[in-house]
């Protein structure tokens, strides 16, 4: 029976040691005064518990333990496209490590020529015309969109103050869009679970400034109707934005440009695998078509007799969105994966998420208690399922069935979205799991529905066989209580801190 | 349809899909005849018929022949380039990246369910624990992109505060950051105001008072040292001054010199940012970085912060365990009204530079602080032995800004023939110059008898 | 005592000696005053005074650059040696450092207790059943130091089977296994005799049918592909002959032909011995390689074999396990009574073949083979277009003997201009060359070009 | 509590996809006949499973998570010096990793250089002459070293027949010499725990080749007569061989050479840090004195004029021991670690690891049924205590010892080892290992004693915290049951396979 890993082990803050370092300091003999000014000067260094490098390196692999990722296991996270990371993408590194950003174009060319090639390969797998590469993540690449939809009205003098957004839209879209000024609106997922074309057309006036679409949505579903709703955003000069984190259920099958979006950001660790690092770096993309190319971050990487360049400045840039050149470190780590996959692999990658998705749920039909909304539809990348019908007969909640979950050694899916599906478990098993691991899956996911109807205190009671229990949420939020580092528990316990108000 | 079935046909076998061989047995599970079927929702005008121009697919050795071939391309220089700026080169120790490459880590996402993530969580309180201890601030997020857009956070957490536009930072601000919120702030009409420096290179405080007069500033930022290298010798004045006028105090601070300088938690700053890049992380060509976002204990801040926060609280047996926190500030719950979009951040970066900083310890960050000193001084001693005199004179850390009697362009090729690279090139004579601890003596010396060459 | 003391007043921290800072607080515990009471039973006239030739301390950061350093003192090739001779270059998947780099398996040792190793034994488990599978045999232990090694202990497992003396080995033997195997038997007294080989390169059976006659041999040896890389066509004589004269058959064999070659449990050979090294093994200089030794199952060979073995068993609450088995072969219950006096052996070098060999997988094994055949091929060919022949008919895997029309030396020479390194020299104008799948048809094509201008 | 990961991993056998491979072949387009002689070709190729690079990576992740070494907690085997390794090690195998054996030597001028290095240094530090790192490890190196003896005498027509052996050495030692055909004498060790002086004289004769002697002996005690002994042997014309297995606990305080040892080996993976690999691979040096200097193993690595070769080759040589230079990528990870600690942390390798081992036993004094014999001197490198007190008192083993402190996430220490002690723990901490992890593991060996008295049967029944229970030993090793590959398993369950005879 599995179980996970459990260690006792303390936080760095309670190891003891005197006189450690875990790294020497090189030392040079210099005759050099330096003088640090009085008043700048720190009277007491931080108070960091010194270590030797063993006791480190121990540490951090007992916390290791303590943690699960895609190599260990399915991770089934919905929206999150957790596929494998090939291990030849660690070699990748080496094409960027030691670069300074601000370097001369001249002594970086293998790294510009990598990029110009991803900017060329991700351009002709969306069917968009250019690509920026600065964004460090997807929000970061939605808000290039949504600044670069402002801007794009702005020089028309248009004034449009809403963004519209789908409502099983990530929540990324609003954010971004209200962090460049916008207002919100929603557009609501019709029974099919498509966009309501008949209340699209309603919304879309003069006050449009763009629409916020994933397609596939966050639902698995293919947008069928999505020409009449490019045509509709269109003909007020709307701008239309694809949400590309969910791109992988449609490489190779049907491309953005060709559907009629003008913005579209990519998350390349997903559907390019960059590894998600617990949490992040990841890397992105920011497409644009026609019009809207003017309007990307800059400058872009441009190439001119063989020799590369960051030449090409987008006349109506909306500037700079990163510091540098965004993630670079990761982009190679996408480009390794496309050397790999080559055209035919990547043209197959749709397919075979596609296929992984549908057969899992063909393993779970008839599960009682999991209901599968808009169920006549063929998924995409992922599937969200419900598990209302459980809680309503037995009070199994979407959360019970991650946690349970977590005691059968997988990961749990993303619950809870998208919000219009009520106790949602939203799934995506990506192309990389084997259809032995998708089958162990769907019998671990069918176990737990039927131990919820046998004993749905035991559900309750899970996880069992992970490092830690249910937690304690109030604790962890309430003011009096909130301990969001070492040097606040010590001032507390030392009298120090005051209830956060 | 068929153009699909040819692809499939020829690429039988691919390490990365492992379903393959299994197609058709998978598509009789599901109860349809074709893979087409699958996508018969796809309108046929926007089925993708064409192919892709990425070549076949490569083998593992040819991907790195490949690899090793740009490698190639990039220039073979003597030792890390004498470039700051926002980046510096550090050596980074072999623990730190032995630990990132652990698949329990890198591997893993957001640690959405924390009774199966409690190592990561627990690394990630660290990071935010460390931070606190360095800045003496108590509440520190696990990261955000990089220093560019922790400043545009706060500066938007200013506005959410305060309602005002008006943003006062030093005109020593390094001008990357500044683009870079100028960009993100640009949907909220941020106006920004630039205060002079003075001949040391520190920030005016006499301009700096009579902005704020209007009462209109949202925020006032300082950077820490300064994009000239200089250290800012006096600060409690901003933050007094930014409290009395209502203004929010945000201070920039490269983490490295928290070991030798004040913190701004020291100073009375609301908020600081900064980047986590010298603490343990190769340069990347830029990216992937850490921005650095910490505040006050104060829930008017605390409840307007951006990104991710871990806490420590006990689960249903008592024991100390970690989770996410206040995820009400945060875009899948709150969506339009959520303090940032920010989703993905640099979790795995923040974790390299906690490994660093314990290597290092209390002891470790001073002397490497000290090194690093001894090290840009002596090279700024060389410099002006040979006539390249410093026009700013302030104390520096690690960066400092030389002019050259001659065009710089002159001594930049010249060093590029001997494959050092110089510093960041400012005015037509002038460059700025970034020395650590991965730059030995005997680099520096051959760095500077190669200026005097060219001179 | 107060040099020692010195000593350790300068050394007051290092990153590898945690308790500089505790030794006081140490010795208190221990009721001793000074170190210098610890090493009271050390008689003065051995005990050392003086100090070492290592240099100071390095940094890491040092230390990288002094290997950095050795690197670049070793010549940069454009493609891995055209040698084998007993070591090829091969490409290793990176998954396969991956996995031998797990802290779990690279600083453990020696599974003494099961019950916490059983990761580490089920995978040792399953490179015996990898092995197993490829050669045909039943029993395999989980590796020895390297081929020559291995011969050594068949020979002398067949000396203390037979306590004969003779062992006829091919004269197409590795030389490098022949000089080792003699070394190790040397105590002994083992007589070693060579079986001369035809115009073919092939083992001559009527040489081998005569020395056995004398029935006083304890082992026959043959080696596929031998030294010449020749293909041993016919070898079921050998183990039949072998058989009827009371002597011990041992095959030596490269594992990686075993896609495509009949393997030496199905020839009915009492011993396998080999080397792993091609199966996921970086050169390294020769070493650390994988001895490879595999008997039948017959428990008169399986009780005399050397190293460890792992075995499945149950564990007390009935779930499979896994743990060393026979273990009273060892040296450290039998001591001079035992099978070998090998102890640390070459695990994680077995870990990292199994991890290649998974990746390969059958089809994976043969494509392999069938690729490298071709390149050896087209290698061979190309050399015969520019008049250099190939002077033994037989078939070949990977490895082929030329014969230069000129002296070798000035071709060797002329490929090291190039940045090329040629084959093994044997005599004044004959090279063996090794091609596999880690030269590019590229390479291969350059390498011949060099050498036809050198003619 | 501590626990350790626990997967129902099955075997790879067990793996049953199709159309599966977890690395690309590279395939050339070239025009090559190839032939395989009919009667040397296999008919239907091994039956080995088909993965992709997932399923291998995540089945030997979870298998190393059911494994334990030293990053992950102490192993405080005795005589295996499990110290810490540096990750730095890790970086060096640039040196070697991509070069051949028989390359030019013009062409490997950098690891030749860091061999001479290492010779040098080996020899500085044992006090010898000359060093051999062609062996592979520690048995191999003891090997070369009685071969030596052998041939040495030979060379003097002296008929020497035995070799004699401390009753508390390695396993290794009689089996080493049994091997190069000599009898084996054991010298019983006297109550001080030490060689008996006067029983060594009485068996030291004209058939003596030699003395195989560990100092500090595997009790972990200095050999206070080592010159008595020493002059003993050599008034016979004998070799006093050096087991420099034990070297950490006086590297820096006695040199074999100073005592007068003619013929040492070491074993890297101890004193000098190389990884222990799960069983290996080590890497060894043997090193000789004087005349027998002439009899190493070679050739040796020389240096005229700055260049490095081959050069030199002992001129009484027993010959080739490993079939190319030994392991070298492990020498250089030693070479590594010399680096870092330098002159001044080498010398401090006997004083750190001989506080560590004498603070581990002032912290169990007084622990209940465990006693340390000899008490009365001070220990080097390591410590050996017995239970005995404790079996005839409430029958607790040295196992089950053992077997409980895995449940307190501790490895064991080595058990039943040296022979001369019953129920022996033989326990190494090595300087690596902070002093407050000596403390965790001194409370813990003291919970178990205390455990032992008031409920034997709880530890009898440990371990309960690890992947596996105790093993049935029996079944594992009967020959009805007996099953060293899967391939045993498999002809066993059709009926084709009978007992092991
Ligand atoms: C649909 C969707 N859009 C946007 C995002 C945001 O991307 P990132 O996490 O890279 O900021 C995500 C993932 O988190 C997502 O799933
Ligand atoms: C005292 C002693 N001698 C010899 C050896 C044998 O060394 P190796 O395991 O490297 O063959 C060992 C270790 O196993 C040992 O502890």
């Amino acid at each position: 029976m599995w179980g996970q890993a459990s260690w006792d082990e303390p936080l760095l803050f309670d190891y003891k040691g005197k006189r450690r370092v875990g790294i020497l300091i090189p030392k040079e003999e210099l005759n050099a005064q330096t003088h640090l000014p009085e008043k700048a000067r720190r009277k007491g260094g931080p108070d960091l518990p010194e270590l030797s490098e063993l006791e480190v390196v121990r540490h951090f692999l007992r916390l290791s333990q303590m943690s699960y990722g895609v190599d260990l296991g399915m991770v089934p996270l919905g929206s999150c496209t957790m596929k494998y990371n090939p291990k030849v993408q660690e070699v990748s590194s080496k094409v960027t490590e030691e670069l300074h950003p601000l370097q001369d174009e001249d002594t970086v060319q293998g790294a510009l020529e990598m990029l110009y090639q991803m900017q060329s390969w991700l351009a002709e797998i969306t069917g968009m015309d250019q690509c920026s590469l600065q964004v460090p993540a997807g929000s970061a690449g939605e808000l290039a969109g949504v600044l670069m939809t402002r801007k794009y009205h702005e020089d028309r003098d248009h004034h449009r103050t809403e963004m519209l957004v789908a409502d099983s839209a990530h929540g990324t879209n609003p954010a971004s869009a209200a962090m460049a000024g916008f207002k919100v609106i929603y557009v609501r997922t019709d029974p099919e679970g498509l966009v309501d074309l008949r209340l699209l057309k309603e919304v879309v006036g003069s006050d449009t400034a763009g629409f916020m679409l994933t397609n596939p949505s966050t639902l698995g579903l293919f947008e069928e109707n999505i020409e009449e709703i490019a045509s509709t955003i269109h003909s007020v000069d709307g701008i239309l934005y694809y949400d590309g984190a969910n791109l992988n259920g449609i490489v190779g099958i049907a491309r953005p440009g060709d559907m009629g979006f003008d913005v579209v950001h990519l998350n390349l660790h997903k559907t390019f695998a960059v590894p998600h690092g617990g949490g992040g770096p990841g890397a992105g993309a920011v497409c644009a078509k026609g019009k809207m190319v003017d309007y990307l971050p800059g400058p872009l990487v441009g190439q001119v007799d063989g020799k590369y360049s960051w030449s090409i400045m987008p006349k109506r840039s909306i500037g700079r969105i990163a510091t540098f050149h965004g993630n670079v470190g990761n982009v190679v780590r996408s480009y390794t994966y496309l050397l790999g996959l080559g055209s035919e692999g990547t043209a197959m990658l749709g397919v075979m998420s596609t296929i992984a998705t549908n057969y899992l749920i063909s393993k779970l039909r008839g599960v009682r208690g999991l209901e599968l909304p808009y169920s006549s539809r063929p998924r995409k990348h992922e599937v969200v399922y419900t598990v209302s019908p459980a809680l309503k007969e037995v009070g199994l909640t979407a959360e019970d069935v991650a946690k349970a979950l977590l005691d059968r050694g997988f990961y749990a899916p993303t619950i809870y979205f998208p919000p219009i599906v009520p106790e949602a478990l939203m799934i995506e098993v990506t192309e990389t799991e084997s259809k032995e691991s998708i089958d162990q899956f769907a019998v671990a996911l069918r176990e737990v529905m039927e131990e919820a109807y046998s004993n749905i205190n035991s559900v309750k009671e899970s996880p069992k066989r992970t490092a830690a229990s249910r937690l304690d949420y109030v604790k962890a939020n309430h003011p009096s209580t909130f301990t969001p580092s070492y040097r606040v528990k010590k001032m507390r316990e030392e009298g120090k801190l005051s209830p956060l108000r | 349809m068929s153009d699909r079935e040819v692809i499939r046909l020829e690429l039988t076998r691919h390490p990365w899909l492992p379903n393959l061989g299994n197609i058709d047995e998978m598509l009789a599970s599901i109860g349809v005849s074709s893979v087409e079927d699958l996508f018969r929702d796809v309108p046929p005008a926007v089925r993708f018929r064409g192919g892709f121009h990425i070549g076949r697919p490569m083998s593992e050795e040819e991907i790195v022949e490949r690899l090793d071939n740009l490698e190639e391309k990039n220039s073979k220089l003597t030792c890390p380039p004498f470039l700051g700026a926002g980046a510096c080169p550090h050596y980074v120790p072999q623990a730190v990246r032995f630990i990132t490459s652990r698949s329990e880590f890198y591997t893993a996402y957001t640690p959405y369910q924390p009774e199966i993530s409690q190592g990561l969580l627990q690394a990630m309180f660290e990071y935010q624990s460390y931070m606190a201890e360095l800045l003496e601030m108590e509440v520190v997020n696990s990261s955000l992109y990089d220093w560019g857009s922790a400043l545009s956070e706060a500066v938007l957490l200013s506005h959410r505060l305060t309602s005002k536009k008006k943003i006062l930072v030093p005109s020593s601000i390094n001008p990357f950051h500044l683009q870079v919120m100028r960009t993100w702030t640009a949907g909220k009409g941020m106006e920004v105001r630039e205060v002079p420096y003075d001949s040391r290179g520190n920030l005016s405080q006499d301009h700096l008072e009579r902005e704020l007069q209007g009462g209109d500033v949202a925020a006032v930022y300082a950077q820490q040292p300064n994009f000239f290298g200089v250290i800012e010798e006096e600060l409690e004045f901003l933050t007094e001054s930014a409290r009395k006028h209502g203004a929010i105090s945000i201070m920039g601070v490269n983490p490295l010199v928290l070991g030798v300088l004040r913190p701004p938690g020291d100073y009375g700053f609301d908020v600081a940012v900064g980047d986590g890049q010298e603490l343990g992380l190769q340069l990347n060509y830029g990216g992937p970085m850490i921005g650095l976002f910490a505040t006050r204990w104060d829930g008017r801040l605390v409840r307007q912060m951006p990104g991710r926060i871990v806490g420590l609280t006990t689960d249903s047996k008592g024991r100390d365990s970690y989770t996410l926190v206040l995820q009400t500030r945060e875009q899948f719950t709150r969506r339009e009204k959520a303090t940032s979009n920010i989703t993905t951040n640099e979790a795995l970066m923040a974790l390299a530079s906690l490994v660093y900083l314990s290597l290092l310890g209390r002891e470790g960050l001073r002397e490497l602080g000290e090194e690093i000193m001894r090290r840009s001084h002596y090279t700024s001693n060389r410099f002006e032995e040979i006539g390249v005199i410093r026009p700013l004179e302030g104390e520096f850390f690690e960066e400092f800004l030389v002019r050259f009697p001659l065009s710089y362009g002159v001594v930049r090729k010249k060093l590029k023939e001997r494959r050092f690279h110089g510093g960041f090139q400012i005015g037509e004579r002038e460059a700025l110059f970034c020395v650590t601890e991965a730059h030995s003596k005997a680099h520096i010396d051959s760095m500077i008898e190669t200026v005097a060459e060219a001179m």
